[in-house]
């Protein structure tokens, strides 16, 4: 376990002493800009910024439950390539920090030009409800309540999106610092973790105080894990029986309007342009004629179901669950549920773990001699 | 057969070839490979105290006390199923008989003593042409001084003289066999 | 007109293949010739090969020119543009001198036309005739008219003479009437029968009365030669040596003068007692030697003369004997496996061969455990089934045995058995027990000791250190093996099977071929070659390749193929003068990119499978109805040279941009549509040949009553609707229908643009260190007319091999070297540049550049097409054991330089010793050297001779004396000198007393502790490769962990690496003798040949392209790429395909989500309309057909 | 068909049944046999222990005396030893250049001179080759049906030089017993060491191999070899192997007598040491069934 300090919290405000922090990141000569969380000036929530000048740290606020959008692509875009002057801080959830780190597996982006920051994650809400929490709107008490709350149970009869109830990383321990929220009393104090020799030299640069982990954060953790596990079985189990057969499946998709606003969104989909907008899919007449003859009647559009395989096939091993899916549906698809169902049954018979550790490779870009004997027949 | 040896040290000095017989023995098996083929097809190799692929080994080794001391060759009945098996191609029954010889002049008492039969049998040979049984096996018998010895071939005595299948008198070809076995004696003691 | 080759190659195993390919490569005309009626040789019948345990025979497959030749399986079969295969073919005899030879070849009919035969297997169905089957190696039974290889392309059936039981029923029941026995030409094959003896002239007329032959008894010589002089067109004749001998021997000479091409048989009467029979033999003999055919013994029985002469006729009028014209030949004709049952010096099966059915022969094993073996690969024993738990095996059956007439190792059995133990410990998950009884395990190969230790630690297989002498059937139906294990206990274990590891032989026609192409034959019955010239055989012109030489493995056959055809290659250009300068012209096909796709879709029928069993009519409406689909034809069996003609003719009529053939087997006619291609002047590319032979199976049950048949019952069933019958028909027309279909929508998709542009190639190479290996390589790539550039980093050519004073085999490698070093620094072809370095390599196959820094700082820039990598290897560093330190201690190689420079006096030594494999074979460096047992027995041997007393004490682990190398470890133990065999765990203890050495060891034999005291230790310190890291990374290729150079397959491109245009020989490849080098050299050398003779080197139609636009740059596609064709150009910021190397297999685009790696011919949009026409969505769906 | 007779000294003696019943059956073979005159001892298996060099003489005086008294003859051997003894003569010459010359040189004692012209001949191999099965068959008047004869060859006359069977698996034997119509017992033994030279020096360890082989030869009627010392091995020491029931040990040549019609007396069958009850009953249902 690397060294802990602790980030003191003046006056019961946990946001302005984490732009305290920024600020204090932005000084040290070696970063360049922080990437964080900012309010919106109407409708709530946060989006990200890149900010380059420490005044403008006043309305960062990293703790606002809003989840807009998963940073990682943009962290990929700031880091590709050779770093040209200085690392760039992020202030990131943990499903972003997992999902920027199999972005960089594939040479999208690269670790070495950036500090990762991860926050103890107690879960955002959806976009539609995120405007209803006075907390994003900069609201401290409201806002200390969710934190103490450690994002369970209803916040003005909402509660957080799906996706984080059922979310098993709460930490982003594979971050260079963690900042540890559960556990602690918002209003005083937050801990800061390092968990890679970068996030040491940088927490001895920052000279903030020594502090002892009495365990109380592991405690809330274990409690908070146990309730999200039930939940997510709990999903598990609905969405399997759902989509059990191909009709079930379809039913499942009925309201995809081939937006392919869930491809978009999603941090791990890299590809520029979507095999589904180029011309493979632009049939001939001929061809959708003969279809609808062959089956009687056709659904338009067309490839709905195959685009949801393929996008299973191509990306269920990298999924990190961050639900931005569901999020950027705009007839609330069940998008994550299906997502977060496959991936884990992919992950698991390859026994992988999207964002686990930088070194672990794809494993579809692997080849391994001995690998489901029981399928392929036996070593030889 | 189990043979946990002392162990054996010597200085390999170069192979003494003062005796022909020796260098002879040695010439026939040196290409020896040690497959073990000659020992596992003997008839007679459980009863030896040197597996014959060992009783080799040792006489390139130049250890001719140990193998004379042996009990291995004598109980060669010249059957040749190791000549014929050997991947070599090595005359080992010629091996064995050639110990034999060399047994029967260097070896101690013990040898002298089991190499009289043959040297009784020649000696009947040469003086009655024909091998006389009756009289050679007499012969044996006093060279054994052994009282024990006749009581184990009389039963078989018996028999034979009962079937009258043992001849008393010779037959004509005394002494015929004398000036071969001169010469033979004075060309191989001069040799 | 005599047919002209470049070269000969007789015999087409693995060998013959390589050599034929390595030619054919550059440009020659090949003649590849085999005596049985199949490709492949014994590799036709091996699935698993050693140590990659997997078939690689296809990688021996052009790289570049692909479309020239097959690009399939090649245990399928071969065909190239320069290689003509003549199978069932003989050296018959070989006259002229190199460069002209005048080869002539008997061909031995198969009496089956092979364009008429469709394999359709009727014939085979009705023949009553059984005989043990050469490919499953007898543990099956196969019929007279059969199938030599079952999955061979194109697959045509063979009658075998000697088992044909001449009863014709395979002759009636061929539909296609392509069995063909030459009935009519009885009436007219007279045949005459010259002979005192009256009761026989009456008697043959009666037996032959129903034969149709016309016979002429005469009662003498004169009346036969009579009937001669008038002109009877007479086929045979029967002269009676009864005939006093003067008269017979005038009637025969007479005979041959009117009828040369007459084929007489002499009849003897059986040697009667008394003295006179000797000169009856004499006479028969002599008359043999003027040409008469055979001896028939008399008194003749109608039983065994009737079927004599007719399989007599047969051949007569079916074989034919022909002769060609080559530059050079080469002899690949490979090795017989040893037969325990046939041993020569009588105890045959002290093996219980042939008489307990759980002893097989290794061959009979690999057919046991190959999926194409009578148990489809179950390990259960011929004849009962029973599965196997307990198998052995027994090594060196009929070698390294003086009794069989084999002093020599056959260096290829201790590996194959490690292989088959393995084999059967993995398919059985552990639970067959394995055990392999051998007196040294041989694994002198680079990989083969990881391979053993894989085996014997990790797999389990039980190494047993003894050589069985008796196998006695035992209690329960098994096998009882006895042996003396090496505490002198007699053991015996019981095995369900015993596998003896049956050793190399010459081939059975040995002898005919030696006589026929006139060399000599040394005293194991192989081809004589000598050591530093391993290729040549004692006949210029003629080359030794594969295993016909010396046994090998594969690999080493493939390096020696190789290497003879660099032999064959530069004596053709040496003696053929320069190579003819103009290529062929490339055929130009029109450009039909701009033109709407017209399909043209030829459907072969009327064969009897095809036809009677698809509704014809409604296939062609459905597929009339296709998009793109101009023309529907009907092509009556276009396999045979009628139909193709007739389908030409249609093309040429409908003039389409697209050809689809729907055919039986499709590899057949991929050769052809290269010919129709040229004739339409369209792209082949752009014309596919679909299989709808097996799509007439579907449905159909195995009764061959076929369609008109079942029609008859179901038109009599209760009152279905006519034509309409439950047999099949419509759904075999359905599946015919959506495979055309697909392939019609293929062809829809195909890409009709230009190739990319030809990669032009300079004609220079590169080689990289000048010793041996360099030096050889150049030479051969200079003798054929190219330049060379060779670059040595220390100051003087000759590397290693000037450190060696004298062979094995008696040669003297110093003057070899010399002469090698003047030959190459007074090559005109050859620039030398020594003390210098390469710095930076760029380009690929046909354009490198590469700048070489020389001592004096000047830097040579070079274009080159190729380069070969020979920095070579040298003596490991030994520093224990007191080495460096004692005078007394030293290696191999300084002894054997002190003795030849007399500086060590072998009268005077009291006594040596050696050990063997001296931090060899262990973690640190887990290979063989495969020198240092040579060089350890030709120091003894050189030491004996000149003190033969001297006591010489060897302790080793494995002799590595493959090959005829045996024989001098045979002659160095019956020198004198006693080897010790030690286990790695109980290595000999060396301590010194007053400066000498003492060692202390056990001898297993003895059981005992023993104390030598020599006065001179010598170590086997083994090889290591020089330090090849950077040049490793400069041209982009791979090391093995132990530092040699990583070749692309072991087996079968030992001598290429993954990078196209770079290879790599000598010691830097591995351990190697002075010959093996030679031979890599020489194998390399025609491999950068084969590149530099191209103008320009054409990729092949499918290769991948790169869509940028869509490309995100994450280098999945990179690492997935089995060749190392793609790569990240930095500076570009793309990813670059080098479509030399790319093989079209397509495993970028699968691993690609983005499609933005795309191959030729399989784009998305075509594989997705080929998946809707699959489903039978086409346009004749909704017009309702 | 004539042939240069060597009987051997055991068959002067012990082995007298041997010789007349070989001399019977090759008379009536019509195959006439000429004893060569003052033969002597070959040296058995006793020179070898003794000199090298008379291991080799006196086997070549009585191939001298075969080639000055019957030229151009080959001389047939019925004993296994002394058949190797007088074959090694013209194999080891072959070999090795001096040797002849030091041979001569022994026997100018005598002024005989060995030329190395006759060819060695064992009676098996004469009987299986030169005879041949249908000859014998010709002349069988009394087919042995019924009779399970067990051949056994010993080793001598097989190994070390393989010249008319297969020294591993010996099949000469069987032709000729069924010839006589008896039945071949099947085994293995055939070519098994019966350990006779250790018979003197080391019973106990002969005995086993006797032991051996008559287990395996349970069941069948009755043994058959070609050699004197086999002969005497297997009959006579029957009862030391322990053997429960005695087995008949038969010549071959007695074998072609009775079964050419000839009586047990002119077969010298009561100079056998081991000949059942139970094989003379058979015998005479033969004789009867035949008569």
């Amino acid at each position: 376990m690397g060294s802990i300090a602790r980030i003191e919290v003046t006056n019961g405000n946990p946001v302005a002493a984490l732009q305290g922090f920024c600020a204090r990141l932005l000084a040290d000569g070696e970063i360049s800009a922080v990437l964080a969380p900012r309010r919106l000036p109407v409708g709530g929530g946060t989006m990200p910024a890149l900010v380059a000048d420490p005044e403008q740290f006043r309305d960062v606020d990293p703790l606002a439950p809003s989840f807009r959008l998963n940073a990682a692509r943009m962290l990929t875009r700031l880091t590709r390539g050779a770093d040209e002057g200085g690392l760039v801080a992020a202030l990131l959830r943990p499903c972003e920090v997992r999902a920027f780190i199999e972005l960089c597996k594939l040479n999208q982006g690269s670790l070495e030009n950036t500090l990762l920051v991860s926050l103890d994650c107690p879960g955002a809400f959806a976009n539609a409800d995120s405007a209803r929490f006075p907390g994003n709107q900069g609201d401290t008490e409201s806002l200390l309540g969710f934190l103490r709350a450690g994002g369970q149970g209803f916040f003005g009869g909402v509660k957080v999106a799906r996706a984080c109830r059922t979310c098993q990383h709460p930490t982003g321990a594979e971050a260079d610092l963690s900042i540890g929220i559960f556990g602690q009393e918002p209003a005083k104090g937050l801990l800061l973790m390092a968990n890679t020799p970068r996030g040491e030299g940088f927490m001895a640069r920052l000279g903030l105080p020594e502090a002892s982990d009495d365990g109380s954060r592991a405690k809330a953790l274990q409690g908070l894990l146990e309730q999200r596990s039930a939940a997510q079985e709990r999903l598990f189990a609905e969405t399997t029986a759902a989509t059990s057969d191909m009709t079930g499946l379809s039913t499942f998709l009925s309201a995809c309007v081939n937006c392919y606003n869930c491809r978009t969104a999603c941090p791990v989909c890299y590809c520029k342009e979507c095999v589904f907008l180029t011309d493979v899919f632009e049939h001939k007449p001929w061809q959708y004629m003969s279809w609808a003859r062959q089956r009687g009647a056709l659904k338009m559009p067309t490839d709905t179901v195959f685009f949801h395989l393929t996008r299973l096939a191509h990306m269920s091993t990298a999924c990190v669950g961050c639900g931005q899916c569901s999020n950027a549906c705009p007839n609330d698809v069940p998008v994550m549920e299906l997502f977060k169902t496959i991936a884990a049954s992919t992950q698991k018979a390859f026994e992988y773990e999207a964002g686990r550790d930088p070194a672990e490779a794809p494993p579809l870009s692997v080849f391994r001699e001995h690998e489901f004997t029981e399928l392929t027949g036996g070593p030889d | 057969m189990k043979n946990t040896r002392p162990s054996i040290s010597f200085t390999p000095a170069p192979l003494a070839f003062k005796d022909q017989e020796l260098a002879a023995a040695q010439d026939m098996v040196r290409a020896c490979m040690q497959c073990g083929t000659c020992t596992a097809s003997c008839p007679n190799a459980f009863a030896m105290d040197l597996a014959p692929r060992q009783m080799w080994r040792m006489l390139l080794f130049g250890l001719t006390q140990e193998v004379l001391e042996s009990r291995t060759f004598w109980l060669c009945s010249a059957c040749y199923s190791c000549t014929l098996r050997c991947p070599r191609g090595l005359p080992l029954t010629a091996a064995m008989a050639t110990l034999k010889r060399l047994a029967a002049a260097e070896g101690d008492s013990a040898n002298r003593k089991k190499a009289l039969f043959y040297q009784e049998f020649m000696h009947n040979v040469e003086q009655n042409g024909r091998i006389q049984e009756m009289g050679f096996m007499c012969h044996y018998f006093l060279a054994m001084h052994d009282p024990l010895l006749p009581l184990e071939y009389t039963p078989l005595g018996l028999k034979l003289l009962a079937k009258g299948k043992l001849r008393l008198g010779g037959r004509g070809q005394r002494g015929r066999l004398g000036p071969l076995f001169a010469k033979v004696r004075s060309m191989e003691g001069a040799s | 007109m005599k047919k002209e080759y470049g070269a000969l190659v007789v015999g087409a195993g693995i060998g013959g293949i390589r050599s034929a390919l390595d030619l054919a490569e550059t440009g020659l005309k090949v003649a590849l010739i085999d005596a049985r009626p199949s490709l492949g040789g014994i590799l036709a019948q091996l699935d698993h090969q050693f140590p990659s345990d997997h078939c690689g025979m296809c990688k021996m497959l052009p790289l570049t020119q692909r479309d020239q030749s097959s690009q399939y399986c090649l245990r399928k079969g071969l065909f190239h543009k320069n290689i003509d295969i003549y199978l069932s073919t003989e050296l018959a005899g070989l006259e002229g001198d190199p460069g002209k030879f005048q080869a002539t070849l008997s061909r031995r009919s198969t009496f089956v036309d092979p364009t008429r035969c469709v394999s359709c297997g009727l014939c085979a169905e009705v023949c009553p005739a059984r005989a043990p089957s050469e490919f499953n190696a007898g543990l099956k039974q196969r019929t007279a008219v059969y199938l030599p290889v079952p999955h061979n392309i194109p697959n045509h059936y063979v009658v075998d003479l000697d088992t044909c039981q001449r009863c014709w029923r395979c002759h009636e029941a061929c539909p296609t009437k392509a069995i063909d026995f030459k009935f009519e030409q009885r009436k007219d094959f007279h045949i005459i029968v010259a002979t005192p003896d009256q009761r026989l002239a009456q008697d043959i007329p009666l037996w032959f009365k129903d034969e149709g032959f016309p016979l002429h008894p005469t009662s003498s010589g004169e009346d036969a030669l009579k009937l001669l002089a008038e002109g009877l067109d007479c086929g045979l004749m029967l002269l009676d040596l009864d005939l006093p001998t003067a008269e017979a021997e005038r009637t025969l000479r007479r005979a041959l003068e009117l009828r040369p091409s007459l084929a007489v048989v002499l009849l003897a009467s059986k040697a009667q007692n008394g003295d006179k029979d000797g000169d009856k033999d004499r006479a028969a003999a002599a008359l043999l030697k003027l040409g008469a055919r055979e001896v028939l013994a008399k008194p003749l029985g109608q039983a065994q003369v009737v079927p004599w002469l007719d399989k007599l006729f047969m051949r007569l009028v079916s074989d034919e004997s022909f002769s060609i014209e080559a530059g050079a030949v080469i002899l690949a004709a490979g090795f017989e496996c040893y037969d325990p049952a046939a041993s020569p010096g009588g105890s045959a099966d002290l093996l219980l061969y042939g008489s307990h059915p759980g002893v097989l022969t290794s061959l009979e094993f690999e057919r046991l455990a190959s999926p194409t073996g009578p148990s489809q690969g179950h390990l259960t024993r011929p004849g009962d089934g029973k599965p196997l738990k307990r198998i052995a095996w027994l090594q060196c059956v009929g070698s390294r045995d003086v009794k069989k007439q084999a002093d020599f190792c056959s260096s290829f059995c201790c590996m194959v058995s490690i292989k088959q133990a393995l084999l059967s410990r993995r398919r059985s998950r552990g639970e067959v027990e394995t055990a392999i009884f051998y007196m040294d395990m041989r694994t002198n190969g680079r990989d083969y000791q990881r391979y053993r230790d894989e085996a014997e630690n990790e797999a389990g297989v039980r190494f047993v250190p003894a050589r069985p002498h008796t196998i006695l059937p035992g209690p329960d139906g098994d096998i009882l093996v006895q042996y003396f294990d090496y505490a002198g206990e007699l053991r015996e274990e019981v095995f369900d099977a015993l596998v003896l590891a049956v050793g190399a032989r010459p081939p059975r026609s040995m002898e005919r071929l030696a006589q026929a192409a006139g060399i000599e034959v040394n005293e194991s019955g192989f081809c004589a070659t000598r050591s530093l010239s391993p290729n040549r055989t004692s006949r210029l012109g003629v080359f030794a390749a594969g295993a016909f030489g010396e046994p090998a493995d594969i690999r080493g056959s493939l390096i020696q193929a190789g290497a003879a055809a660099m032999g064959a290659s530069r004596m053709i250009r040496v003696y053929h003068g320069p190579r003819d300068e103009t290529p062929e012209a490339e055929p130009e096909y029109t450009d039909v990119s701009r033109q709407v796709p017209r399909v043209l879709m030829a459907l072969c029928t009327s064969c009897p499978t095809l036809e009677r069993n698809v509704d014809s009519g409604l296939l062609h409406q459905r597929m009339a109805v296709l998009p793109g689909v101009v023309k529907v034809v009907d092509v009556k069996r276009a396999c045979t040279r009628e139909g193709w003609d007739a389908l030409r003719q249609e093309a040429e009529l409908a003039a389409p941009n697209r050809v689809l053939i729907g055919a039986c087997l499709p590899y057949v006619h991929v050769p052809r549509l290269r010919e129709l291609g040229e004739a339409l002047r369209l792209n082949p590319a752009l014309m596919d040949v679909v299989d709808i032979h097996t799509a007439s199976f579907a449905g159909r049950d195995t009764s061959f009553g076929g369609h008109a048949a079942c029609r008859a019952s179901c038109a009599a069933g209760s009152g279905e609707e006519h034509g309409v019958c439950d047999c099949g028909e419509a759904s075999r027309t359905k599946e015919m229908g959506s495979l055309l279909a697909m392939a019609a929508a293929k062809l829809l998709g195909a890409d009709p643009s230009a190739l990319p542009k030809a990669t032009p190639v300079s004609p220079q190479a590169l080689v990289v260190g000048g010793g041996l290996a360099g030096m050889t390589a150049a030479m051969g790539i200079a003798d054929q007319g190219f330049k060379v550039v060779l670059v040595e980093e220390t100051e003087h050519l000759g590397g290693q091999a000037m450190n060696l004073r004298y062979t094995l085999e008696g040669d003297d490698p110093a003057r070899f070297m010399e002469d090698l070093v003047e030959q190459v620094e007074k090559n005109p072809n050859i620039r030398v540049l020594k003390d210098s370095r390469v710095v930076l390599s760029r380009g690929k196959a046909g354009r490198f550049v590469t700048v070489i820094a020389t001592g004096e700082g000047v830097a040579h820039t070079l274009h080159h097409g190729a380069t070969i990598l020979a920095t070579g290897g040298h003596e490991a560093k030994v520093y224990e054991y007191g080495n460096r330190v004692h005078k007394c201690v030293i290696t191999q190689l300084e002894l054997e330089q002190r003795l030849a420079a007399g500086s060590v006096d072998a009268s005077g030594l009291k006594g040596v010793a050696m050990i063997q494999c001296w931090r060899s074979r262990e973690e640190s460096r887990n290979y063989c050297s495969r020198v240092c047992c040579q060089g350890a027995l030709k120091n003894i041997l050189m030491l004996k001779k000149r003190n033969p007393g001297l006591p010489v004490y060897v302790f080793y682990r494995d002799i590595m004396t493959t090959g005829f190398a045996e024989r001098y470890y045979t002659e160095a133990r019956r020198s004198g000198a006693i080897f010790i065999r030690y286990a790695p765990d109980s290595r000999p203890k060396v301590t010194f007393k007053d400066d000498k050495p003492v060692i202390t060891a056990l001898d297993p034999v003895l059981g005992a502790e023993i104390e030598l005291n020599p006065d001179l230790l010598v170590l086997s310190s083994g090889v290591e490769p020089g330090d090849a890291a950077e040049i490793a990374d400069l041209f982009g290729v791979g090391l093995t962990p132990d530092g040699f150079f990583q070749e692309a397959e072991s087996k079968w491109r030992p001598v290429d690496f993954l990078k196209h245009g770079v290879f790599a020989c000598g010691l830097a490849l591995g351990p190697a003798t002075m010959r093996d080098s030679l031979l890599s050299a020489k194998a390399a050398a025609q491999r950068v040949v084969r590149i530099l003779s191209e103008k320009q080197l054409s990729c092949g139609n499918v290769v991948a392209e790169v869509r940028d636009t869509l490309c995100a740059r994450c280098g999945r596609c990179i690492s997935v790429c089995p060749y190392g064709a793609r790569a990240l150009d930095l500076d570009r910021d793309r990813i670059v395909v080098d479509e030399l190397l790319c093989q079209g297999c397509g495993s970028c685009m699968a691993a690609c989500p983005n499609s933005a790696t795309v191959l030729r011919g399989f784009r998305d949009e075509q594989v997705m309309a080929v998946i809707d026409a699959a489903l039978a969505v086409q346009p004749s769906a909704a017009a309702g057909l | 068909m004539k042939y240069a007779y060597y009987p051997g000294c055991s068959l002067e003696a012990s082995a007298e049944e041997y010789d007349v019943s070989t001399r019977e059956a090759l008379k009536r073979l019509g195959v006439e046999l000429s004893e060569i005159p003052d033969w002597t001892c070959c040296g058995a298996s006793a020179a070898e222990p003794v000199s090298s060099l008379l291991t080799l003489a006196l086997p070549a005086r009585n191939l001298a005396l075969a080639e000055r008294e019957a030229p151009g003859l080959d001389m047939l051997v019925p004993c296994s030893a002394c058949y190797l003894n007088h074959l090694r003569v013209g194999r080891e010459c072959a070999s090795d250049r001096a040797l002849p010359g030091r041979i001569n040189e022994a026997l100018g004692a005598e002024g005989l001179r060995y030329g190395g012209r006759v060819r060695v001949r064992h009676l098996l191999d004469v009987l299986a080759g030169d005879i041949g099965p249908e000859a014998v068959a010709a002349r069988v008047n009394r087919r042995l049906e019924g009779l399970s004869v067990a051949p056994y060859y010993g080793c001598q006359a097989l190994r070390p030089y393989a010249l008319f069977d297969d020294p591993e698996h010996p099949r000469s034997m069987e032709p000729l017993i069924a010839a006589l119509g008896a039945a071949v017992f099947d085994w293995d033994m055939g070519g098994r060491c019966c350990g006779a030279s250790l018979m003197a020096t080391r019973r106990d360890v002969a005995l086993v191999s006797v032991a051996a082989i008559l287990d395996a030869a349970a069941g069948a009627d009755a043994i058959v070899t070609v050699c004197p010392m086999c002969q005497m091995n297997l009959e006579a020491y029957q009862s030391q192997a322990h053997h429960a029931d005695t087995i008949s040990v038969l010549y071959l040549p007695q074998l072609l007598g009775l079964a050419f019609g000839l009586s047990d007396q002119q077969m010298l069958l009561g100079k056998n040491l081991a000949v059942t009850d139970a094989l003379k009953a058979k015998l005479r249902a033969c004789e009867a069934a035949s008569a």
